[in-house]
């Protein structure tokens, strides 16, 4: 049975004591841990911005992550998960997220780990809006990420 | 029903949440959003171009077809940009 | 111009202040940031081990992390690399390695910490050995890993 | 020449390291394998499959075709198993 840990919270996180934490729960010593962390950049579309509010679909969000971690563990080798996705208002070069995922095998922890941010990309309810000058704009959708999440179909 | 609204959705509508009674001409998302539309000029203005609104039944997401009843709690909004 | 961080050491290190680390060193802010650790399993085909001894070739260990690092940049638009890989004796569940790439790119970020981890099993001098009952026990090379790196080409 | 040994190979030739004169009928990396393996037995026994060795010119590596001289590094290995 893997080990699926999912989170949405406000708060930021410690790297080394999450993947630790996700590493204790798996049912055997993973030889691979592969992680990816989000954080907040200082430009977007060339527009200086200075902090990134996220709002999200409380109850939904936990179901579409929890969702995407359990289509990871069917479709690769894995001994845990581990998601986790911030809100509110957060500053620039801040964590947003991290995903990862814990294996016998160094492949499977890799594409497990990037099949889920991409799935989140496109399936989590997270929305984005920029603060640029005095102005608070909403991020928009990228064709990008749409086209990211199919190849792994 | 409850009626849940996202990110610039819920600006334009000027609200995320409103409960109404289900009527009775509307059976899926699509009707309801032709009638959501005929409750203000903000509906109207924030359903205009409704291919760019996703739409959750229940925190499933779901399609314009899909059939709703009076217990469903049902949201729209853009498409996500978490990560 | 990418920077490319490198480190062959007995010392064990702290995801987190590494990770931190990258971050520090890139020259804008890095959206995207992945990683992968590598742990000292309990069981080889089948077999308890008890303690990993891993020899390198200094000198050439260093090198090579270090091309590996400049080609993954190459392929990939990358702001950051890092490679920390640990040699001596090591006990069950201890870190081995850690490869990181930080990006404004997800993707790129993925890939560039996937291929330099392809490249380092099959091309930086390290030997594993494995301590089973009394007896140390030389790993064997993996084809797969040699497949693995031959996918980038 | 400096001649290196790693792994497997350090424990069948018995030594990490040793330093010898260029031959002159050594040209190449296999040239310099078939002096050895006459050197002794431990070394005839360490080189038995040469297909199973790596070899490492000045820390670079290279094939048993490629050319050395008196002020080389040489080093064989088994292949690597780091990661």
């Amino acid at each position: 049975m893997v080990r699926v840990i999912v989170r949405v919270q406000k708060e930021n996180f410690i790297l080394q004591n999450e993947i630790d934490n996700l590493k204790s729960i798996c049912k055997e010593i993973p030889g691979a841990l592969s992680s990816f962390v989000g954080y907040v950049r200082d430009f977007s579309n060339g527009k200086k911005i200075s902090t990134l509010t996220i709002e999200h679909y409380p109850g939904m969000t936990e179901k579409m992550l929890t969702d995407i971690s359990k289509n990871a563990s069917q479709k690769w080798p894995l001994l845990g998960t581990l998601i986790i996705h911030r809100f509110g208002t957060l500053n620039v070069n801040d964590q947003i997220v991290l995903a990862a995922s814990a294996s016998i095998h160094r492949k499977a922890a890799f594409e497990a780990t990037e099949y889920m941010m991409d799935y989140l990309k496109t399936s989590a309810p997270f929305w984005k809006s920029e603060r640029v000058n005095k102005d608070n704009v909403w991020v928009e959708a990228k064709l990008d990420d749409e086209l990211a999440k199919d190849r792994w179909k | 029903m409850k009626i849940l609204y996202f990110s610039w959705l819920k600006e334009k509508v000027g609200k995320s949440l409103e409960e109404i009674e289900k009527p009775n001409e509307v059976h899926n998302i699509k009707d309801l959003i032709g009638f959501l539309k005929n409750s203000s000029t903000k509906h109207q203005n924030a359903f205009k171009y409704p291919k760019s609104i996703k739409v959750a039944v229940n925190k499933e997401f779901a399609d314009f077809e899909t059939l709703i009843n009076e217990k469903d709690e049902i949201a729209f909004f853009p498409p996500v940009t978490g990560g």
